[in-house]
């Protein structure tokens, strides 16, 4: 099978119906292995257990800009292809991406605690991953405020865009933010380089992480088509009151 | 009665439809109060003493970006004319106009205020002492703002000089409301004075504004 | 396991990670279910795709 | 119930429109107001409806309700369709249903009246311009004024759409209506004329 | 050339005329300022330290407050139809309206500077460094914020949810004008480098604003 | 110079207004696109010009000038008259003069043809309905275009306009002009005629 071929939404059904079991026995595994090596990870020698969070944190930070990522090539493919896939890929990723943002958020602000002292600080690299959530949370709006699916697709994918070119602005100008007001002082932990015995288990959780979000996005992407299936037949249905009433 | 509860529920229904009113009125306070660290630097005591007034900047700017709409775009499309036809006196559609802008994008800020607090390193009291200030003084923003409204109907052969005369009232409300929410923070006992003072403004605006809105657009219809 | 005096923070974090991801899932399988009925509703009401569409539509 | 004017005169922007006009419809009848672009058919219709001052001379309406002015008696259906985009077309009708105090049940009835029940749950910005104008029509029979004052009502309907308004309107003059109607086609019903600014 | 003229001397026309644009800007501009003493309190240094923040959140907020109805205004009569169809690029139509947008509405912000500097208490050096960075910073507020109005066509509505998305996109010009007007203050030396990245922003949304305009408006339409 | 339309398919708002449509008009002819209201006959002028993008088919001009597109060489004329008005009568006109790149000297000549030259210092605010519409006809007069896509375009228009608006169309006509009208009254000059929505 072609990626022509994947391209036709029906095909695209059926290929996926096939291959989301075996995705979402992978992806048990994975997180269950992942899980299970960060119970048994060790203490490290300054942050004591509370390395643990960095298996979840880390994940879902990195999820949270592959997302964008993500988006944009669909965005490309709205915009240059003009493909309706790309479109649902588009639509169906969002919601994913706020989420995984959300817990990057949540999970730094809890490790932040103990390290820190404070849930939150305006800090260069958790202002920006807030301006992230901003994003996809009015990209969500824009999403669900338009009713012609198309139209909004091709609005959000000017704006998935133009948010892409930003990010890493955003990142960039941020340091120079940061050092004109008060010197970097986040994101230490014991020594740059990670010792084996979590980098292995971050990288597990990663990969699981990764396997979740292709999973759930094939599934939100069906749910997507069945979503605009529906809607076409209703304009049928519609239209052919609307016949025999004329 | 039914009648102006239907139009209540008409412009409530249309704010949130059309561009999610109520949600992305608390996105932009949200992403207002986000910006503010960006130009003051990270300083979270300086951002807590800012505080009130980065809350009660971002809600001003909140009910002003969707006001100027209230009549001009029902008078575009011909609604105010039925509505000044109609047997409900113009003066309580237009309060019933003003209460659903109020419901639709004026609540929704007091109530997100909470979260953006936190978010400014300010204390439980504190933002609860702006949240109260906000719930008693927006309502005075958009019966002010709503006279404003008015005018720009009438206005739009020329004369832009009105309309820039009612901003200026809305900034004494600004100014107890900053007012009374650092005394809350800072000497509890005198929140009282400033914050009497927000309320008799917004009972002057809740009865001027109507009568007041409702004049101009009589003699604004053409 | 022991996990020192933050241990509810690690906790939460984790319940915090588990419930989002629970609610993602869930909320993927409802619509999935949802659109299929209301899908099988149309069709059982006579209501028929048009054919001869472009292989690229929906 | 007869509607009359006496001496009307209309200032707009500064000039005179037209000076000492006067006119007389009773109940059951139609009053067809003709005259060339800019003659003031439209703004004799605003200032019926009271959204428009009289700069001189009245109109008054008799016999109608006491309790009431005229312009709550009556019905205005101008350019503008006083339709919300975001709202569907039922949605639309049930408003002014509601805030003008019809009566609850004949929404359905009065979209089947301008065959616009199949769109009735599309958002009213989907309405071609014909549709909004029967939606607009649709109005006139979902709450019951006596008067209408109709500017330029057929236009953008189709033939069947013309016929079928002036079916509605002979319906509401059978039944003691009156209507006022600024017009360069043919009204459809039977009327009286009033020629305005042919001095200009 | 003569058709892009056009354009702008029409756009500006309409804002000085029917006003809003110019005017109402500056007015809440002036209010911002007036407001951050009350906020602060009377310490003049602490004031001065934040002139250049508050003066750019002020400006950034005001253009924000005019540019919604930047093209639904021309679409709503109908002018946005003509103007696609012409022989002009609709790329340049866009730079053109948004230069205008700029002229009527950012440029007497850079004027109106000098003005609130003295309210702030800043030196005339500073005041000058400050009006710099707007003159530099502004056009990319307007060419970014564009991309926003002209979504608010495609969508239907306008107001808050475009401020909400363009917002995000804003921050970047945010932190470099008031770090290059700081450094202006504080450490002469140091201001050519966030100026000029400053001004390579401007540039850069005078690229790409008007592309993801007209992409956003081609698509926009029907 | 041919314009025709093959197979041309409309999708609205998610819902097939009008498929296979085919169509042709050669230079010197006007072609009157006729049908019930909602029949998708806006949708057909706006698609021609550009501004909607068909769901399928092809719309080609033929022998027109290579250089540019059909969108370039058409006038459009709809419901919504492009008119600011903040602006005065010449104002407005010289704006779309400028921009759409007429003759310089033309302009108080089109307002007499259409006869508003006494309002040419008026606000735009200030006109009637059928005066805006004879403001959008000088529009047509002011800029030299081949293609003439108009919807309705004697809406408004009082019968001395309409006589008016007919010797406009026939005199553009015959000097190799082309015209496409969607009308649900005669056109007043000669014309095949195109049905949509019949199927439906
Ligand atoms: C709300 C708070 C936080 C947010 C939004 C956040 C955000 C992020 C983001 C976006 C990344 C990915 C960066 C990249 O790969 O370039 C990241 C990585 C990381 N974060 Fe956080 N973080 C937060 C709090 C914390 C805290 C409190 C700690 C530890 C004390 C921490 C430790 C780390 C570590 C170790 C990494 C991996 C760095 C690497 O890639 O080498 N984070 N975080
Ligand atoms: N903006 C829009 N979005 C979605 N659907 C639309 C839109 N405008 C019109 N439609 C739908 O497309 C169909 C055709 O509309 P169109 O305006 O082309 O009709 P028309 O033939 O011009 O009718 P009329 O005689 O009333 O002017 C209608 O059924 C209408 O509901
Ligand atoms: N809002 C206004 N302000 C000032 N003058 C106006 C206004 N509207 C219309 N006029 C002027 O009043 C006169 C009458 O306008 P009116 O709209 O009543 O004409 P009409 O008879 O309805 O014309 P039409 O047949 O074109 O609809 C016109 O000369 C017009 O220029
Ligand atoms: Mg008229
Ligand atoms: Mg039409």
């Amino acid at each position: 099978m072609t990626l022509i071929d994947l391209a036709n939404p029906t095909r695209f059904l059926a290929f996926t119906a096939r291959l989301l079991p075996w995705l979402v026995a992978a992806t048990a595994i994975l997180l269950a292995v992942g899980l299970y090596q960060s119970a048994m990870a060790p203490d490290d020698y300054q942050q004591g257990a509370t390395v643990k969070i960095m298996f979840i944190h880390v994940p879902n930070a990195w999820l949270s800009m592959f997302v964008w990522g993500v988006m944009s090539l669909a965005a490309l493919g709205t915009l240059v292809w003009r493909h309706p896939l790309a479109d649902v890929a588009a639509k169906a990723a969002a919601p994913l991406g706020a989420a995984f943002t959300f817990l990057a958020l949540v999970t730094g602000s809890l490790w932040g605690r103990p390290m820190w002292g404070t849930y939150w600080e305006w800090d260069a690299r958790l202002t920006s991953v807030l301006i992230l959530f901003l994003m996809y949370l009015g990209l969500i709006a824009l999403w669900r405020s338009v009713e012609d699916p198309s139209r909004a697709a091709r609005a959000a994918a000017v704006l998935t865009l133009v948010g892409a070119i930003n990010l890493p602005i955003i990142k960039f100008s941020v340091d120079w933010w940061n050092t004109l007001h008060q010197p970097a002082s986040v994101m230490r932990m014991g020594g740059s380089t990670l010792d084996r015995a979590f980098l292995i288990p971050l990288l597990v959780m990663a990969v699981a992480f990764s396997l979740l979000f292709l999973t759930l996005h094939l599934a939100a992407m069906r749910n997507e088509i069945l979503r605009r299936r529906v809607r076409a037949m209703q304009m049928i249905h519609v239209a052919q009151a609307g016949q025999r009433a004329g | 009665m039914s009648a102006l509860s239907a139009l209540i529920r008409r412009d409530i229904r249309i704010a949130l439809r059309v561009g999610g009113g109520a949600l992305i009125g608390v996105f932009f306070f949200l992403t207002v109060v986000v910006l503010m660290p960006f130009a003051i630097g990270p300083d979270l005591a300086l951002l807590a003493r800012l505080g009130p007034a980065i809350l009660w900047l971002g809600a001003l700017l909140a009910s002003l970006l969707t006001l100027d709409r209230l009549f001009t775009a029902d008078h575009d499309d011909g609604s105010l004319d039925l509505i000044t036809m109609s047997r409900t006196p113009l003066e309580l559609s237009c309060a019933a106009k003003a209460l659903a802008h109020w419901l639709a994008a004026g609540l929704p800020l007091v109530i997100a205020t909470p979260v953006l607090g936190l978010l400014l390193n300010l204390d439980a009291s504190a933002t609860a002492a702006i949240a109260l200030t906000l719930l008693a003084g927006t309502p005075a923003l958009t019966f002010i703002g709503m006279i404003g409204a008015a005018l720009a109907v009438t206005l739009h052969r020329g004369g832009l000089l009105l309309a820039v005369l009612v901003l200026p009232l809305s900034i004494p409300v600004l100014i107890f409301g900053v007012a009374a929410s650092e005394a809350a923070i800072t000497e509890p006992l005198s929140f009282g004075a400033p914050f009497s003072i927000l309320c008799a403004l917004s009972l002057f605006g809740l009865i001027v504004g109507p009568f007041a809105a409702a004049a101009s657009l009589r003699h604004g219809l053409d | 396991m022991s996990l020192g005096p933050y241990a509810t923070f690690i906790a939460a974090s984790y319940l915090v990670v588990l419930v989002v991801v629970v609610l993602l899932i869930a909320w993927i399988a409802i619509d999935y279910r949802s659109q299929r009925r209301r899908l099988n509703e149309l069709e059982t009401e006579g209501v028929t795709r048009r054919s001869g569409r472009q292989t690229t539509e929906l | 119930m007869r509607l009359s004017g006496r001496g009307v005169r209309c200032v707009r922007g500064g000039r005179e429109v037209f000076a000492g006009l006067d006119f007389e419809a009773n109940a059951g009848e139609a009053l067809a107001v003709v005259g060339p672009n800019g003659s003031g058919k439209t703004s004799l219709l605003r200032l019926i409806a009271g959204v428009l001052a009289p700069a001189g001379g009245s109109i008054t309406l008799e016999r109608g309700d006491d309790e009431l002015t005229l312009p709550e008696q009556s019905h205005y259906l101008g350019h503008r369709d006083a339709l919300k985009p975001a709202l569907s077309v039922s949605e639309n009708l049930a408003f002014w249903r509601d805030f003008l105090g019809g009566a609850p049940s004949n929404l359905a009835e009065s979209l089947a009246t301008v065959e616009l029940d199949h769109a009735a749950r599309l958002p009213a910005a989907y309405l071609s311009a014909g549709q909004r104008r029967r939606l607009s029509i649709a109005r006139l029979l979902t709450v019951q004024r006596p008067v209408w004052l109709l500017d330029e009502p057929t236009n953008a309907l189709d033939t069947a759409g013309q016929k079928l308004f002036a079916s509605v309107m002979s319906e509401h003059l059978s039944r003691g209506g009156l209507i006022i109607a600024a017009t360069h086609t043919p009204l459809g019903v039977t009327s009286r004329t009033l020629r305005v600014g042919d001095g200009l």
